[in-house]
C-alpha cells in the first residue's frame, strides 16, 4: 500500500459523511420500499390475526423462527470477531473492525424483533418483560423464552457499547472537520472528546474489559437460542449438540455476512486502499475454518442420530434427506460446503470475488439449515397422525425480504454518519503504536 | 392497580382458592383466572328426544337462561329466555341410556342454525329458484285450506300427496287420519336407506314385520354380513353401548365379532375377524355356514324350522352350498368358511346380522332369509344373546300397510305407469314434510321435473332442502327441541318404550309445531276430517294416546291421569319390562328362495367396479349434512371433512395410476360425478366407495353444493319384493381427470409409516 | 376442611370398547365452545379438534385391520408444555391437570411445539359463530380470541362444579360423578375418569390393568392418560 | 477558552521534549495539558495514566449484576405467589443462565461508567483545545499559567520545537 499520510486517511474516510451523491438518496428510497412494504404487511396480519401466515398445526413455527435464528446468527460476526481479533492484537483487524460491530448491532436488533412479530397477541409482547405488574404475575424465568430476553437484551447492549466507544474520537475527528449544523451534531456526539493521555488510556483499558466480557456473552446468546429447540422433546431438536453446533454456524454466517458487507463498502464508498486482498484472505481462511466446522457438526449430529436408529428421529433424517424436504437439504449442504470449500481452500480462488461468492453461497446455505431444523421436526412429531406441512405466504415472504432490506438500509445510513472505518485506530496501526525509534 | 380491581381480584381469587383448597395455601392465587375457574352457571336438564334419525333416542338438554334476540309479530327485540346449551343421552332411558351418538351430539345445532326457516315464506320466485316472501301465518293457512277445499270440491282428495319422512307413534298417527278422513291415499314416508326389506324378510321368516333389536351384550360370537351397527344402521347408540358390554363387560369373557363386507366400515374396524367376502354373496356364505353346521350336526335343536324352509334345498341340507362349492363364488377359502362355522355352533348363542349394502340390491330379499335361517339354526331367534324383537306398545301403530318406496313415489308423482291395477291420479297438491327425495332418489328418476309439474306444493320442513325449495308455500316446523316430540321405537330396546317429551325451549323463530297447523286446518275444514281430530294441539292429542299406557304395567305408577302424564314427561317417556311381544303369525308362502352371487345388474364391461355407497357416520344420508360440527368432524375411517371424496383400493389405484388426492371422475350408465380419491387399503379392488352425505344443491350455507351426490348416479333400480332403492346394485368406471383437493384431517394411514416407505 | 389426599384426575380409554364413532369429539365441542374453521382453513389443518380419534391401518388386503385410538390432551404430570410458557399461560394446577390460562397466553406457540401429543390448538382468527349459533355457546367455558392457545382442559369447568356441589353438600366426590363431556357420551364406555389417587375409583382399578399402557411412555412426560390396549380373540379362551 | 498557553507539535519526540522542558522549568505536572488524536502509549506523558481500577470496578459490577438477577428470578415467587402444581417456580439450573447473563451486563455497564467518569466524559465547558489536533498535531501546554512565569514557559514551548504557540484567554 502506497503509504498515504494521517490527513490522507482523514480525508478518505470522512469523505462519504461530508459528499452525498443522488446514488444515495436512490438506495435509501429502494432499500425503503421494501421497508415499508414489510411493515404495511406486519400490520395486515395484526388487523387481521396470524392466520395469514402459512403456519398450521402442527408446524407452529417457520420463516418467523427461521428469520430470528438467522439474524442473531449473523450477528455473531461483529463483536464477537472484533473482540477475538483485539485481544489476539491481530493488526490486520483495524480496519475491519468497526463495519464487523455495526453488523452485530444491526442484525440484533432486526433478530430480537421476531419473537415479537411472531406472537399471536404482539400488543401483549411487554409482559415478557420482568416487572411487578398489576397482573401481579412475573415472567416464567423457567422458559428458553425469558433467557432470551435476557441474553439479547444483553449481547445487544454490550455490543452496542462495543460499537460506540471507539467512535468518540472520530466523532470528534469529524467535529473539528464540520462547520455549520454538522459541527454541532458533532460536538454533541463527540461529548467533548480532546484525546488526553487520560482519555486514550481510559478507552484502551474499557475496550479490553469490554472484549473480555463480550466474547463469552455472544457465545451464550446463540447456545440460548438453540436451547428454544433444544428444550423441547421434539424429534432431532433434544440434542445436546444444539448449542455449539447453532454457536459454529452462527460465527460462520456472520463472517459471511462481514466479507459480503465489506466488499459492497470497498466498492461503493472506494475504501480499495483500506480493505484490501489480504482481509478478505484471512476472513476467507476464517470461513474455510468454520465451514469445516459447519460440516463436522452435522455429520456429527447427523450419525448419531442415525445410528442411534430413534424411530421418532429416523422419521425426520429421512424426511429431510430423502423426502419432502431432500431439495432444500442439499441445496444447503452445496451452499455451505461444496461452493465455499473449494474457493476458500484453494489459495488462487481465495479472491475478493471468491470470498465474496462463496460467502453469498453461505448466507443462503444458513438460512435453510435454520428452516430445516425448524420446520422438518415440526411436521414429523411423533404420532404420524398428526403430522402435517408447511407452505410460506406472501405476507411472511415480504416481512422477510423486509429485514434483508432493513439490514443494507440500516447500515448505509450508519456509513453516512460514522466513518465506517475507525480513522484513529488505523493512524494508530500505521506507526505500530506510536514507539519511539 | 385501582383498589376497586384489587377487591374484585381477590373476592375472585378467594373463591378459587377455596376451590383449589386441598394442600394450597390461600395466598397462592390465579391471576387472570380462566373462566373455568369461575362459578358454573345455573342449568336446567329437560328430557327430550332425539328426532334425527328413526332410533329415537332419549336425551336431557341443559337449558339455561340466556338473552336472544327474536322477532317477535315483526319487530326485533331481546328477549330472556331459556337456550339449550348441551344434548346428552338421558340416563333412564332403555334405548340411548345415557348416551349419544355424534349426530345426537349434534342436534343442538339444528335449533340455532343460521339458516333455519324463521317464518312461513310464499314462493315468488319460478319454480326452485328459492325466491321466497314472507308472509303471516293465518295466510299461509288461509291458502293452504283453500287449496284443500278446493280439491274437495273437485272431487279430487285422491289426488292430494303426503311424502315424509319415516313416521312411528302419535305424529303419524295424527297424520294418517288426517288424510284418511280427508280421502287422500295413506302418507308416503320415504328414506335412502329404507328397511323395508329387513321387515319384510323378518316376517316371512319369523312373522314380524319389524327391524331386529340385537342382544349384543349376551351374545359370544357376533358375525356381521354388511350390517354398520356401530354406526348409522339400525339403533346405534343401543348398539354401540352392548358392544362395549360385550368386549370388556363380562370379566374373563370376549364376544368375537366377524364382519363381512367388501370395504372396511367403522364396524368392520372394530371387528376381531374381516371377512372381504365378493360383494352380493353374503346370503351364499351365511348359507356355507350353515351347510356346515348342519353337516357335522353341531346345532342343537329342530334345524331352523320355518326360516329354513324358506331356502331353497334346505331341507336336504343345501347340498349346494359346501364351502368347496362357494369358495370360488365367495372369495373366501373353504378352510376359513369351514372354522367360521365351527366357531359359530361352539359359542352360542351366537347371532348373525345383516343389513345395508347385501340388502340393497334387486336380489336382497333372499340374503336376509339366509342369514334368518343361519339364526334360527344357531337357536338364537327371539333367546338371550340372539335375534329379539322389541315389544310394541299400544301407541305404536303396525307398520304402514301402504308400500313406502321410490316407485311408489314414483307413481303417486305421475311418473311411471301404475304397477297395479289400482289407479292413481296425478297429484294435484303435494304436501312435503322433510322428506328430500330430490337428494335420496337418482337423477335417473327424474323428480325435479315431475316436481315442476305439480300445481301446487307446501312444506313444512324448517329448512329449505334440494326438494322444499320446490314448495310454492313454505309452513316451516319448530325444532325438535322447540315442540313437543313422541317416538315409539321400533327396535334398540328389549322392552316397550314410548318417549314423549315437552318443548325444552320456547320457539326463536315466527314457526308453528307442523301437527298443530294440521289440527288448525283440520278444524277449518270441518266435517269429518275435523270429527277425527277432536285436539287442539299436538299436546293435548299425545296426552290422550298416553292414557291407554297407564293401564298396562310399565315403569310409572300413578293415581290418577294428570299425576301419570307429569311423571311421564319428567321421565321423558314410558317404558315397561313386563310387555310381551305379540305372538308371531308368519305369513303363509309357497315361495321358496335362493340367494344369487355377487350383484351382476346392469353389468357392462366397460364398468368394471361395483358401486358401493356408505352412509356417512356423521352426514347420516345426508340429512344432516347441514350442521357445521358434523361437516368439520373428521369422518372416522378417511379423516376427512367438508367434503365428498372415492375411496379406491390400493392396488387398483396403482394400476389405474391414480395417486391419493387425484380429482376422479366416476361413470355409470346413468350418469358421472367428480370427487378427489382416496387410497384405501381396507377395500376390495373391484369395489369402488363413496359416502352419502354431500352434494346438496340446496341445504344451507353449509352443505350447498358442497362435494358429489352419489345417489344421483345410481340406476334406477328397486328390490321388487318391497320396491326399495336398489342403492347397491349399480356398476362404474373411474377415470383420473386431474388434481383434486382432501381436506383431511389425520396425515398417514400407518403408525409407522417409515416401514411403509 | 380435613386434609385428605390431593386429587388427580386421570382418564383411563379402553381401546378395546372404543368403536372410533366420533361422538366424544362433537361432545367436546358442543361443552367447550371449540369453534369450526370452516372447510377452507380446515384443509390446511387448521380444524381445532380438543379431543380426535386417530385411525391406523394395519397390514394389506385382505388382511387389513384398522385400530381407532382417540387422542386428547394427556395431562402429564412432567408436561414439556408448562415449563416453556414465558407467561405461566399453561400452568400446573393444584389437581395436577395442565392447566391453560387464555388470560395469560400471548401466543409464542412454544407449548403446541413442545407438546409431543399435538394436542394444542391455536386461534389463527378470531373465532366466528353466525348467528343464532351464538346462542349455543356454554356460558360456563370461556370463549379464545385470536392468537391465544387452547386444549382440553378434562372439562375442568365439570369438575369445579361437581366440587362446589359437593363441598355444598359436606361431603366427598363420588367416584363417576364427574365425568367430561366425552365420557360422558361414549355409548360403548370407553372413556372412564376419575381419581387416580382413590384406590377405590375405576380408573385406579383399570389403571392396574395388564393392558394399561401410556401414550409416547418412553419421553417421561407421565401422561394421565391410561390407555388399555385392544385385545385379540383367542378360541376356547370363553369357554 | 479557559487561560492557558500551549504549543502544537507535529511529532510525539517533540511534544515529549516539550513536556519535558515544561517539567524542566518547574510546572507542576497537574498543570501540564496534552492532547492528541491518537494514542501515544509508549512515551512518558502518557504512560502516567495508564495505571487504573477499572477491572476491579468492572468484577464488582458483575457480582452487583449477578445478585440482582438471583434476586430477581427467586424472589418473584415469594412476591407473587402463583399456583404451579408443585412444580418449581425458580431452580438453579435455569436462574444460573440469567445470573449469568446479568453478571455480565453489570460488569459491561459499570466499565462503560468507570469510562465515562475517570475520562471526564462528557464534558461541555471550555477546555484547553485546539481543531489543529484533528490534522495530527499534538497539543501541549499549561492550564492557568501564573503570570510571573508566561514567558518562560512559552520560551520553553517554542524552543522545543512547537509548530507555533498560542496564548488564550
Amino acid at each position: 500500500m502506497t503509504e498515504k499520510t494521517p490527513n490522507q486517511i482523514t480525508e478518505d474516510l470522512l469523505r462519504p459523511i461530508f459528499q452525498t451523491s443522488w446514488k444515495f438518496f436512490a438506495v435509501v428510497a429502494f432499500l425503503g420500499a421494501f421497508v415499508v412494504a414489510a411493515f404495511a404487511a406486519y400490520a395486515y396480519q395484526v388487523y387481521t390475526g396470524i392466520g395469514v401466515w402459512g403456519i398450521r398445526r402442527p408446524v407452529f413455527w417457520a420463516f418467523d423462527i427461521t428469520n430470528f435464528v438467522f439474524w442473531i446468527g449473523i450477528s455473531h460476526a461483529g463483536t464477537l470477531i472484533s473482540a477475538i481479533l483485539r485481544l489476539a492484537n491481530a493488526t490486520w483487524r483495524r480496519p475491519v473492525t468497526r463495519c464487523a460491530e455495526v453488523i452485530t448491532a444491526f442484525a440484533l436488533s432486526i433478530g430480537a424483533m421476531f419473537p415479537i412479530i411472531h406472537l399471536g397477541r404482539p400488543w401483549l409482547a411487554f409482559w415478557l418483560i420482568p416487572y411487578g405488574s398489576e397482573r401481579q404475575i412475573w415472567p416464567n424465568f423457567r422458559s428458553p423464552l425469558a433467557w432470551d430476553f435476557f441474553a439479547i437484551n444483553t449481547y445487544l447492549i454490550g455490543s452496542v457499547v462495543f460499537l460506540t466507544l471507539p467512535i468518540i474520537p472520530d466523532w470528534a475527528l469529524v467535529r473539528d472537520k464540520a462547520e455549520g449544523w454538522r459541527r454541532r451534531v458533532y460536538t454533541i456526539l463527540a461529548l467533548g472528546w480532546r484525546g488526553t493521555p487520560r482519555q486514550w488510556a481510559r478507552l484502551e483499558s474499557a475496550m479490553h474489559i469490554m472484549a473480555i466480557a463480550i466474547i463469552p456473552v455472544a457465545v451464550s446468546v446463540h447456545t440460548i437460542v438453540s436451547w428454544d429447540f433444544a428444550m423441547a422433546p421434539v424429534p432431532m431438536w433434544h440434542s445436546t449438540i444444539f448449542g455449539p453446533y447453532f454457536v459454529a454456524g452462527a460465527i460462520f454466517s456472520g463472517i459471511a455476512g462481514l466479507i459480503i458487507a465489506m466488499a459492497l463498502l470497498r466498492k461503493f464508498l472506494h475504501l480499495e486502499e483500506y480493505l484490501q486482498p489480504v482481509h478478505f484472505d484471512n476472513l476467507g481462511k476464517l470461513l474455510l475454518m468454520m465451514s469445516l466446522l459447519w460440516v463436522y457438526f452435522v455429520f456429527a449430529e447427523r450419525l448419531t442420530a442415525w445410528y442411534g436408529n430413534d424411530p421418532a428421529e429416523m422419521v425426520v433424517v429421512w424426511a429431510t434427506q430423502r423426502g419432502p424436504f431432500a431439495p432444500l437439504f442439499w441445496t444447503m449442504v452445496v451452499c455451505n460446503f461444496l461452493i465455499p470449500f473449494p474457493i476458500l481452500a484453494i489459495k488462487r480462488l481465495r479472491t475478493i470475488t471468491g470470498t465474496v461468492v462463496a460467502s453469498l453461497a453461505v448466507v443462503i446455505g444458513m438460512w435453510l439449515e435454520r428452516f430445516l431444523i425448524i420446520v422438518p421436526s415440526l411436521s414429523h412429531k411423533y404420532l404420524p397422525y398428526s403430522w402435517g406441512d408447511y407452505r410460506p405466504t406472501w405476507v411472511e415472504i415480504t416481512i422477510m425480504s423486509g429485514t434483508f432490506a432493513g439490514m443494507a438500509l440500516l447500515y448505509v445510513l450508519f456509513s453516512k454518519a460514522v466513518p465506517i472505518i475507525s480513522v484513529w485506530e488505523l493512524k494508530v496501526g500505521k506507526h505500530g503504536v506510536g514507539s519511539r525509534e | 392497580m385501582e383498589r376497586r380491581d384489587f377487591i374484585k381480584i381477590s373476592a375472585i381469587t378467594g373463591a378459587t382458592a377455596a376451590l383449589d383448597s386441598c394442600g394450597q395455601p390461600d395466598v397462592q392465587l390465579i391471576r387472570f383466572i380462566p373462566e373455568e375457574e369461575l362459578m358454573p352457571g345455573v342449568a336446567t336438564w329437560k328430557p327430550s328426544i332425539c328426532t334425527l334419525c328413526p332410533a329415537g333416542c332419549g336425551t336431557l338438554v341443559k337449558v339455561m337462561d340466556g338473552d336472544a334476540e327474536v322477532i317477535r309479530n315483526g319487530t326485533l327485540g331481546i328477549m330472556k329466555m331459556g337456550l339449550a346449551k348441551k344434548i346428552e343421552g338421558n340416563p333412564k332411558h332403555p334405548i340411548s341410556q345415557g348416551k349419544l351418538c355424534p349426530r345426537g351430539q349434534a342436534m343442538l345445532q339444528v335449533t340455532y342454525h343460521p339458516d333455519r326457516i324463521k317464518g312461513p315464506l310464499k314462493r315468488t320466485g319460478p319454480r326452485g329458484s328459492g325466491q321466497f316472501q314472507e308472509i303471516s301465518w293465518d295466510d299461509a293457512i288461509k291458502e293452504l285450506v283453500a287449496k284443500l277445499q278446493e280439491l274437495q270440491a273437485a272431487k279430487q282428495q285422491a289426488s292430494l300427496s303426503f311424502l315424509t319422512n319415516p313416521l312411528r307413534g302419535q305424529r303419524r298417527e295424527l297424520i294418517e287420519r288426517f288424510l284418511s278422513t280427508y280421502g287422500a291415499p295413506p302418507a308416503i314416508a320415504f328414506e335412502v336407506f329404507d328397511e323395508a326389506v329387513l321387515r319384510r324378510a323378518n316376517e316371512l321368516s319369523f312373522g314380524r314385520p319389524q327391524v331386529p333389536t340385537y342382544d349384543l351384550a349376551r351374545a359370544n360370537y357376533v358375525i356381521g354380513f354388511g350390517a354398520d351397527f356401530l354406526g348409522t344402521w339400525n339403533s346405534p347408540v343401543a348398539q354401540a353401548v352392548a358392544f362395549g358390554k360385550m368386549r370388556q363387560g363380562r370379566p374373563g369373557q370376549r364376544t368375537k365379532f366377524v364382519m363381512v363386507e367388501p370395504r372396511l366400515s367403522q364396524t368392520g374396524a372394530n371387528a376381531d375377524e374381516w371377512i372381504p367376502a365378493r360383494p352380493g354373496s353374503e346370503g351364499i356364505l351365511a348359507l356355507g355356514l350353515a351347510h356346515v353346521i348342519m353337516k357335522e350336526k353341531l346345532h342343537t335343536g329342530a334345524a331352523a324350522g320355518r326360516a329354513g324352509s324358506l331356502i331353497e334345498g334346505w331341507s336336504s341340507g343345501l347340498a349346494a352350498y359346501s364351502p368347496q362349492e362357494i369358495a370360488p363364488r365367495t372369495g373366501v377359502t373353504a378352510e376359513v368358511i369351514t372354522r367360521l362355522a365351527r366357531e359359530l355352533a361352539a359359542h352360542t348363542p351366537a347371532v348373525a346380522l345383516i343389513g345395508g349394502a347385501p340388502l340393497a340390491t334387486p336380489d336382497g330379499l333372499a340374503r336376509a332369509l339366509a342369514v334368518n335361517a343361519l339364526n334360527a339354526l344357531l337357536d338364537s331367534v327371539e333367546k338371550p344373546g340372539g335375534v329379539l324383537f322389541t315389544p310394541q306398545p299400544p301407541m305404536a301403530q303396525p307398520q304402514p300397510a301402504t308400500t313406502r318406496h321410490p316407485e311408489s313415489i314414483a307413481e303417486r308423482l305421475g311418473l311411471l305407469a301404475p304397477k297395479d291395477s289400482r289407479e292413481t291420479p296425478p297429484v294435484a297438491a303435494l304436501l312435503l314434510d322433510q322428506a328430500n327425495p330430490v337428494f335420496g332418489l337418482g337423477d335417473a328418476w327424474k323428480i325435479r321435473d315431475a316436481l315442476q309439474r305439480i300445481p301446487f306444493i307446501a312444506s313444512f320442513g324448517n329448512f329449505l332442502d334440494d326438494t322444499s325449495v320446490f314448495a310454492d308455500l313454505v309452513l316451516p316446523d319448530h325444532s325438535p327441541l322447540e315442540s313437543w316430540v313422541d317416538s315409539t321405537p321400533e327396535a334398540g330396546a328389549q322392552h316397550a318404550v314410548v318417549s314423549i317429551a315437552a318443548p325444552a325451549v320456547r320457539p326463536l323463530h315466527n314457526t308453528r309445531a307442523m301437527l298443530d297447523v294440521l289440527l288448525d286446518v283440520a278444524h277449518r275444514l270441518g266435517g269429518p276430517v275435523a270429527d277425527a281430530l277432536p285436539w287442539k294441539t299436538y299436546e293435548e292429542a299425545l296426552k290422550t294416546g298416553a292414557k291407554a299406557l297407564q293401564a298396562l304395567p310399565g315403569s310409572l305408577a300413578a293415581k290418577d291421569s294428570d299425576e301419570f302424564w307429569n311423571k311421564l314427561l319428567a321421565q321423558g317417556g314410558w317404558w315397561s319390562t313386563e310387555i310381551r311381544p305379540a305372538p308371531a303369525r308368519p305369513p303363509e308362502t309357497r315361495q321358496r328362495f335362493a340367494p344369487v352371487g355377487a350383484a351382476r345388474a346392469d353389468h357392462k364391461e366397460d364398468s368394471p367396479f361395483c358401486f358401493l355407497l356408505c352412509a356417512s357416520p356423521l352426514l347420516s344420508d345426508g340429512s344432516l349434512a347441514h350442521l357445521p360440527w358434523l361437516q368439520e368432524t373428521p369422518d372416522p375411517l378417511s379423516t376427512a371433512m367438508w367434503s365428498s371424496w372415492v375411496e379406491i383400493n390400493t392396488k387398483t389405484a396403482e394400476r389405474l395410476g391414480i395417486k391419493q388426492g387425484d380429482q376422479v371422475e366416476v361413470e355409470s350408465q346413468h350418469g358421472k360425478l367428480q370427487a378427489p380419491a382416496l387410497i384405501n387399503p381396507g377395500i376390495a379392488p373391484d369395489v369402488i366407495a363413496m359416502p352419502v352425505g354431500q352434494g346438496h344443491t340446496n341445504y344451507t350455507r353449509y352443505a350447498s353444493g358442497r362435494g358429489a351426490n352419489p345417489i344421483s348416479i345410481l340406476a334406477p333400480m328397486v328390490v321388487p319384493e318391497t320396491g326399495s332403492l336398489a342403492w347397491a346394485a349399480t356398476r362404474v368406471k373411474i377415470t383420473k381427470v386431474g388434481e383434486g383437493k382432501l381436506a383431511l384431517f389425520g396425515a398417514e394411514l400407518r403408525e409407522h409409516p417409515h416401514e411403509h416407505r | 376442611m380435613e386434609p385428605k389426599p390431593q386429587k388427580k384426575w386421570a382418564m383411563v380409554v379402553d381401546l378395546d370398547r372404543c368403536t372410533g364413532c366420533e361422538a366424544c369429539v362433537v361432545a367436546c365441542h358442543a361443552e367447550n365452545n371449540i369453534p369450526t374453521v370452516g372447510a377452507k382453513e380446515a384443509a390446511i389443518g387448521r380444524a381445532m379438534h380438543w379431543i380426535r380419534v386417530e385411525r391406523y391401518y394395519e397390514g394389506e388386503f385382505p388382511d387389513v385391520r384398522a385400530k381407532f385410538r382417540p387422542v386428547f390432551c394427556q395431562q402429564c404430570d412432567a408436561a414439556p408444555c408448562e415449563p416453556v410458557c414465558p407467561t405461566y399461560a399453561s400452568y400446573h394446577t393444584s389437581e395436577g391437570l395442565n392447566g391453560q390460562v387464555y388470560n395469560r397466553c400471548i401466543g409464542t406457540r412454544y407449548c403446541a411445539n413442545a407438546c409431543p401429543y399435538n394436542v394444542r390448538f391455536f386461534n389463527f382468527y378470531n373465532p366466528v359463530w353466525e348467528k343464532p349459533l351464538h346462542l349455543q355457546l356454554n356460558p360456563d367455558v370461556s370463549v379464545r380470541e385470536v392468537g391465544v392457545m387452547e386444549k382440553c382442559t378434562f372439562c375442568v369447568q365439570r369438575i369445579k362444579a361437581a366440587e362446589i356441589d359437593a363441598q355444598a353438600e359436606k361431603r366427598e366426590l363420588k367416584d363417576g360423578e364427574i365425568q367430561p363431556a366425552c365420557a360422558q357420551t361414549c355409548a360403548p364406555r370407553a372413556l372412564v375418569f376419575g381419581d387416580l389417587n382413590d384406590p377405590a375409583s375405576e380408573v385406579a382399578r383399570l389403571a392396574k390393568s395388564n393392558r394399561a399402557t401410556r401414550l409416547l411412555e418412553e419421553l417421561g412426560t407421565q401422561p394421565k392418560v391410561i390407555y388399555l390396549e385392544r385385545e385379540s380373540w383367542h378360541d376356547g379362551e370363553n369357554s | 477558552m479557559v487561560n492557558a498557553i500551549y504549543g502544537l507539535y507535529a511529532t510525539p519526540d517533540s511534544a515529549q521534549q516539550a513536556v519535558d522542558a515544561l517539567l524542566g522549568i518547574g510546572i507542576k505536572d497537574r498543570h501540564i495539558a496534552v492532547a492528541s488524536s491518537e494514542p501515544f502509549e509508549n512515551y512518558d506523558f502518557t504512560r502516567r495514566e495508564h495505571r487504573t481500577r477499572m477491572p476491579w470496578l468492572a468484577v464488582a459490577g458483575g457480582l452487583a449484576g449477578g445478585a440482582v438477577a438471583w434476586a430477581l428470578t427467586s424472589l418473584t415467587q415469594k412476591s407473587y405467589p402463583l399456583i404451579t402444581g408443585g412444580m418449581p417456580v425458580s431452580p438453579w439450573w435455569t436462574n444460573g443462565i440469567i445470573i449469568y447473563e446479568l453478571t455480565m451486563l453489570g460488569a459491561i455497564l459499570t466499565s462503560l461508567a468507570a469510562l465515562l467518569i475517570s475520562a471526564r466524559l462528557p464534558v461541555w465547558g471550555a477546555q484547553v483545545y485546539d481543531r489543529a489536533v484533528s490534522d495530527g498535531m499534538i497539543l501541549v501546554g499549561v492550564v492557568n499559567p501564573p503570570q510571573t512565569s508566561r514567558i518562560k514557559i512559552s520560551e520553553a514551548l517554542s524552543s522545543t520545537g512547537a509548530s507555533y504557540v498560542r496564548q488564550s484567554g
